[in-house]
């Protein structure tokens, strides 16, 4: 039996009176799926940032692998393979798709005090660049990022996640925003990742909740008040009170 | 080939051969100056050539950082003083403990950038907690501190400034001849010029324009922006402070007058003016700016009424600066 | 230092802190507000001092001169931002800075060919000409104490109106988000002319209270935008509460450093506060947003 | 690649286009106009006193009938924005463009001491009309150098002399704290030798002096001299008189910090301060008298001491040159007749010292109001008459 790759443990953010995260535990397994759902106002997105180092939390504790993580900052979690993809697309808006993504490979590669080389002909940051944009379906599109569509941002954002070699990825609400059409081939990409990377998703869409996870908490007010498979957590009468009767 | 700004400078090579032509440009001053029987347009040139360094270096934090410093009249002014001190000891009219007495450049420019650059290192570290608009007066105080440091130093002119007599030289040979002298210094803007491109097109580069854009998505992917844009910051300096060196040595004087705010903003509007987006754009802010205060203070007292016409009306309708004329010729020219 | 002198130099603080505070609160607001750094903040406030000057030149009236001023400089103000300013908001501020530099320029050469390179004479109101004895041996001028009112009165009145009635809370909704307060039914547009009015005005006033104690000249309005810049930037952009506690603390300590330090020093102390306040809280001492 | 090159090529048009237009094609004969730059400070808040050096300096040519011992004259403005640097950078286009033969009309010593060293340098004539730095008095003096105004320190000096002689007990000292403030602070204390009640010094363009003045009242002084030059000359008398000191503590400073360029601006509050000056509005000399109707009548303002030199300054260059038949080509020769010139001063007495400075007569002088209600400079008594600079003796010309 090994450690969970993430473990939570009693976390807690306030925000003045306000409480996002109440004494949360939570586990991500080794190559687990798990799936985060709850109300506007939750507390999700507080949860991620904390998780991906953007918010300092006031209390307890998060290990990533066995590591006590809780105070490191942002770019040392990126290092140990925490990646995330913003809930409102956050990407580099000047750059072409490729650079976006080359950015991330170079954040991989040791540091970044390299003064010379072209790096847009570097074929070490430019290949793996370009492998992950194909592996989101955006292969050959030279663009700049401030000139796509908006699903191919969402796309853009989990090719930079996949292109800094995660071991979990963060995926705060991956299909917001987008078309029926957009959500499906997000959710078929997805479900192609999910054998080789351990996934905390948060997302409102249900039925790409449903196809993708393989557990399901639901987080209300900051706690966690149900957890389990979806067909579990989709009958528990707590959850129907708390959150789907609502809808 | 891509016109967006800061967009990654892929035909770097192309971008290189304009740079080249932009120089040797600036190289025939001295051949029109002589044609038209007028030395002066030399040392108007060496001016805007100086002034044009300056831009460039500040162009690194401000067009591809995003940071706009308004403490680069000061390493300017660093620059300046290092190398008049040096100098005005041969004359025997001060001293100083740290600087060694000496008018040869290749000891007293490597020195200037190296002071310049640790000043610009030690106000980075303070500056760069900040950022927008905080980042702008916070650099604002430590140019008006720099300032009213120079001037309290009584043994250095303080407010009447320095003059040196001293010759300078460089590798022992003379140095100040007007047009060896501008001849130098075109060849170091068009070094810094290279250098800067290769640098923007750099993996350095492209964390530096990347933290311009969106710092979170940086950390996010696991690269600190605060070592790297405080790099960028001291190379800056170093290289504002080359300039100021070159800018006492043109004048055989150092004053003050020259690291007062209002200068630290020119430099920003000759970097705007000319265009943020591309290393050389500057020079040509540097160039307009220059160029057109002299024509203009000439005409009319009331000059400041058309160089600030002129301003308001590159802001309104060339959004690249300058340069844009450039590309929007490129364009029509393409069209027919 | 004994007692009286301390009254008064404290008392001279509190004066200066509180006409930068008149410059400030425009400058905050609109800075905070539609995210532009306007400084052609500073020319308002020489316009406002010139056409007070100009007026009580001609009517011997002060409270004519307060009466026609205030408003004219609140419309040049008007004028300003829907020729130029408005189609800055959505701009970088280095654009902003680039154009109000410009603009500044312009303005001033046009205000010496209108009222000439020859300061103008602006005189102090009869009723205030004299001095008050407010402590046993501290006399203070009385046209400074109504400077000090007129400062107070303004914050007091600007902390009701954002506060406290339904315009401010229009511009506190433009402020947050501009596109939620267009759907409420705010008209953003109108709302920020406004504002920017408001700071016109506020800059003119200042301009005009300063008229009779110092030179009324073309670029007068530089160094005190400066002043003010430093003390939006200490106070928080956008915070009026921040404006004025910064407004108080620099005037205090410009005070008294220009007292107790050696020259070199005092001229110094201003900008080695706001140095240290920034690298102590980032972003000013009452952070708006975020 | 198109792009690329004619991007280029545009950026070197800009440059080589505002490099151009500074070109002049030129050829210097003699019976040309003789070319005089007038570099001085147009722009910015100080921009008034170069306005009021060039319109005396043209009223002075007027009444030569526009032109220097008979020939014409071209003058070639530049504006300095009171910056060292672009001075300097000024005067070198104004030698080496305009191939001007004198440089005048600058307002600051600063400026001064870098604009003179590379027009003296290359052969040309400094003929101050106000900035009268120390170092080019003492050592630094040079054949070619001419200041006909003042030197910095002298009124300072005579208003020392004045205080001492009419034991005024312990002044308070005000200045600015920049070189020429310093200049007369040092002045004043090398004649005056009394007891100071304090020293103080302000920084550069403050605006409120309302500590200060605190401080001063605290100090109980027996009189005050400050030295306020423009805007903050008007700011502080302002104030001073506003903390109703006016009457208690007499005001005392050099004319520059109580003439027409500032008492306009304070309106009548400086009256009852006393100045000390070489000139005053009611001169009674015939030249002074037709000087401040002409000047009147041309600027609908009162002249000012800065104008009142400026005026000297075109009708000294007249005679010298008159003396010489206008050959200001033969540079010994036209030193030799600036040193003994003879000409009608609007301030009476004046000669060259030789260290190339003024000697002339010093006068306390009063602020009373004209009979229109205009504050003005009433002339009181001679102070000394024949009063040259303290540097004079570190001079070794040549």
């Amino acid at each position: 039996m090994t450690a969970p790759l993430l473990r939570v443990r009693g976390l807690t953010k306030r925000f003045g009176g306000l409480i996002a995260t109440n004494h949360l535990d939570l586990d991500v397994g080794h190559g687990e799926t798990l799936a985060l759902i709850g109300p506007n106002g939750a507390g999700k997105t507080s949860l991620i940032a904390q998780l991906q180092g953007d918010l300092t939390p006031n209390g307890g504790s998060i290990a990533f692998d066995g590591r006590d993580i809780t105070g490191a900052p942002a770019h040392r979690r990126a290092r140990l393979g925490l990646a995330r993809s913003f809930q409102i697309s956050s990407v580099f808006p000047e750059f072409t798709l490729t650079a976006n993504v080359a950015v991330a490979v170079q954040a991989g590669a040791g540091h970044s005090f390299r003064f010379w080389r072209d790096a847009a002909a570097d074929p070490a940051l430019v290949g793996p660049a370009r492998q992950a944009l194909d592996s989101v379906g955006l292969g050959g599109l030279e663009r700049r990022a401030a000139d796509v569509s908006h699903g191919e941002r969402r796309q853009l954002e989990l090719a930079m996640a996949l292109a800094m070699r995660p071991r979990l990825l963060l995926l705060d609400e991956p299909m917001a925003g987008m078309g029926r059409e957009d959500s499906a081939r997000m959710t078929r990409l997805l479900q192609g990742l999910k054998r080789s990377y351990a996934m905390l998703l948060v997302e409102h869409d249900m039925n790409a909740v449903f196809a993708l996870a393989d557990r399901v908490v639901v987080l209300v007010a900051g706690q966690a008040i149900a957890s389990g498979t979806a067909d579990e957590v989709r009958n528990d009468p707590a959850v129907r009170a708390a959150y789907l009767g609502k809808r | 080939m891509t016109l967006a700004p800061a967009a990654p400078p892929r035909a770097s090579s192309a971008t290189l051969i304009g740079i080249a032509v932009l120089v040797v440009a600036l190289a025939l001053v001295p051949t029109v100056s002589q044609a038209l029987g007028n030395p002066f347009l030399i040392k108007i040139a060496t001016r805007i050539v100086i002034f044009a360094i300056a831009a460039v270096a500040l162009n690194l934090v401000l067009g591809f950082g995003g940071l706009v410093s308004l403490c680069h009249a000061g390493l300017f002014g660093i620059g300046g003083y290092v190398l008049g001190i040096a100098a005005a000891q041969l004359d025997g009219e001060v001293s100083a403990a740290l600087l060694p007495a000496t008018g040869e450049l290749a000891v007293v420019l490597p020195l200037a950038m190296a002071v310049a650059g640790l000043a610009a290192a030690v106000m980075g570290v303070i500056a760069l907690r900040t950022s927008g608009a905080y980042f702008i007066m916070i650099t604002l105080a430590f140019n008006q501190m720099l300032y009213y440091v120079f001037v309290a130093l009584q043994q250095y002119g303080g407010e009447d400034g320095l003059q040196f007599n001293a010759a300078l030289t460089l590798f022992g040979h003379p140095a100040t001849g007007r047009v060896p002298f501008y001849y130098g210094c075109v060849a170091a803007l068009a070094l810094v010029l290279a250098g800067m491109q290769r640098l923007i097109a750099s993996r350095f580069g492209v964390v530096l324009r990347a933290s311009a854009q969106n710092e979170r998505r940086l950390t996010a992917l696991g690269i600190p922006p605060l070592p790297y844009k405080l790099a960028a910051f001291a190379l800056s300096g170093a290289v504002a402070g080359l300039a100021g060196a070159l800018f006492a040595a043109s004048q055989s004087f150092i004053s003050p007058s020259a690291m007062s705010w209002v200068q630290s903003g020119d430099l920003v509007v000759m970097c705007v003016l000319g265009g943020l987006a591309y290393v050389a754009g500057p020079v040509i802010g540097a160039g307009a700016f220059v160029a057109l205060e002299a024509v203009l203070s000439g005409w009319s007292v009331h000059w400041q009424l058309a160089f600030g016409g002129f301003i308001i009306a590159v802001v309104v309708t060339l959004r690249g600066g300058l340069i844009d004329l450039v590309r929007i010729a490129a364009r029509g020219g393409r069209a027919s | 230092m004994t007692t009286a002198l301390l009254i008064e130099q404290g008392l001279n603080g509190l004066q200066l802190g509180v006409q930068l505070f008149l410059m400030a609160a425009g400058l905050t607001l609109v800075f905070g507000i539609m995210n532009m750094i306007n400084l052609t903040h500073g020319s308002l406030f020489m316009v406002g001092a010139f056409l007070a000057a100009t007026v009580l030149a001609h009517t011997g009236s002060f409270v004519l001169a307060l009466v026609v001023a205030v408003p004219a400089t609140a419309l040049a103000g008007l004028v300003l931002e829907a020729a130029v300013l408005r189609r800055f908001y959505g701009r970088s501020h280095l654009d902003q800075v680039l154009v109000t530099f410009g603009l500044i320029m312009v303005i001033n050469e046009l205000t010496r060919m209108v009222w000439g390179n020859v300061p103008v004479p602006m005189a102090l109101p009869q009723v205030l000409s004299g001095a008050v004895t407010i402590y046993p041996g501290v006399t203070y001028p009385s046209f400074r104490l109504a400077i000090l009112a007129v400062g107070l009165l303004v914050a007091l009145g600007l902390y009701v109106v954002v506060v406290h009635t339904r315009v401010g809370m229009w511009v506190r909704a433009g402020a947050s988000d501009r596109a939620m307060a267009s759907a409420m039914g705010v008209n953003v547009g109108l709302v920020f002319s406004l504002v920017f009015a408001a700071g016109a005005a506020l800059a003119g006033l200042a301009g005009i209270m300063a008229g009779p104690i110092s030179a009324v000249q073309v670029g007068m309005g530089e160094p005190v935008l400066i002043l003010a810049l430093v003390v939006t930037v200490i106070g928080g952009i956008g915070s009026i509460k921040g404006a004025l506690i910064a407004a108080v603390l620099i005037g205090l300590a410009d005070t008294f450093g220009r007292v107790l330090l050696p020259p070199a020093l005092g001229s110094m102390i201003i900008f080695m506060m706001m140095a240290a306040i920034l690298a102590w809280r980032p972003r000013g001492l009452f952070p708006v947003h975020g | 690649m198109t792009m690329i090159a004619s991007r280029a090529a545009t950026a070197a048009l800009v440059v080589m286009c505002g490099v151009a237009a500074l070109a002049l094609p030129h050829a210097a004969r003699a019976d040309e106009p003789i070319k005089i730059g007038f570099l001085s400070t147009f722009s910015g808040p100080q921009g008034q006193l170069g306005q009021e050096l060039f319109d005396a300096f043209n009223l002075g040519l007027k009444s030569t009938g526009g032109t220097l011992g008979g020939r014409k004259v071209e003058l070639i403005q530049g504006d300095d924005q009171a910056k060292p640097d672009v001075g300097r950078q000024v005067a070198d286009k104004m030698i080496e463009s305009d191939h001007v033969q004198i440089l005048t009309g600058i307002v600051f010593s600063n400026v001064m001491l870098a604009a003179a060293k590379p027009t003296l340098d290359a052969g040309a004539f400094v003929f101050s009309i106000n900035a009268g730095p120390s170092q080019y008095a003492g050592k630094l003096c040079h054949p070619h150098y001419f200041n006909e105004s003042f030197q910095n320190d002298m009124l300072a000096e005579a208003m020392g002399i004045y205080l001492r002689e009419n034991s005024v007990k312990r002044v308070y000292l005000m200045a600015p704290n920049y070189p020429a403030g310093k200049d007369f602070l040092a002045g004043l204390k090398r004649t005056y030798k009394g007891e100071l009640a304090g020293e103080v010094y302000t920084a550069f363009g403050q605006l409120d002096y309302a500590a200060e003045i605190a401080q001063l009242r605290a100090a109980d002084p027996g009189a005050v001299f400050f030295f306020y030059p423009g805007g903050m000359g008007i700011n502080f008398v302002k104030q001073y008189a506003q903390a109703g000191l006016m009457d208690k503590v007499r005001l005392y400073g050099p004319s520059f910090s109580l003439d027409q360029t500032i008492l306009p601006g304070i309106g009548d509050a400086a009256v009852g301060s006393f100045a000390s000056t070489f000139w005053t509005e009611d001169f009674d000399n015939a030249a002074s008298k037709k000087f401040v109707a002409d000047f009147e009548a041309a600027y609908g303002r009162l002249p000012s001491t800065y104008a009142s030199a400026a005026y000297d300054g075109a009708r000294i260059l007249d005679a010298a040159l008159k003396a010489i038949g206008g050959r200001i080509e033969d540079k010994d020769a036209f030193q030799k007749a600036l040193e003994s010139v003879k000409f009608d001063s609007i301030r009476g007495h004046f000669k060259f010292n030789t260290n190339h400075y003024p000697i002339m007569d010093s006068y306390l002088s009063e602020v009373i109001k004209d009979a229109k209600g205009r504050p003005t400079l009433k002339r009181l008594e001679l102070i000394k008459a024949d009063q040259a600079d303290s540097y004079a003796a570190e001079c070794a010309m040549k």
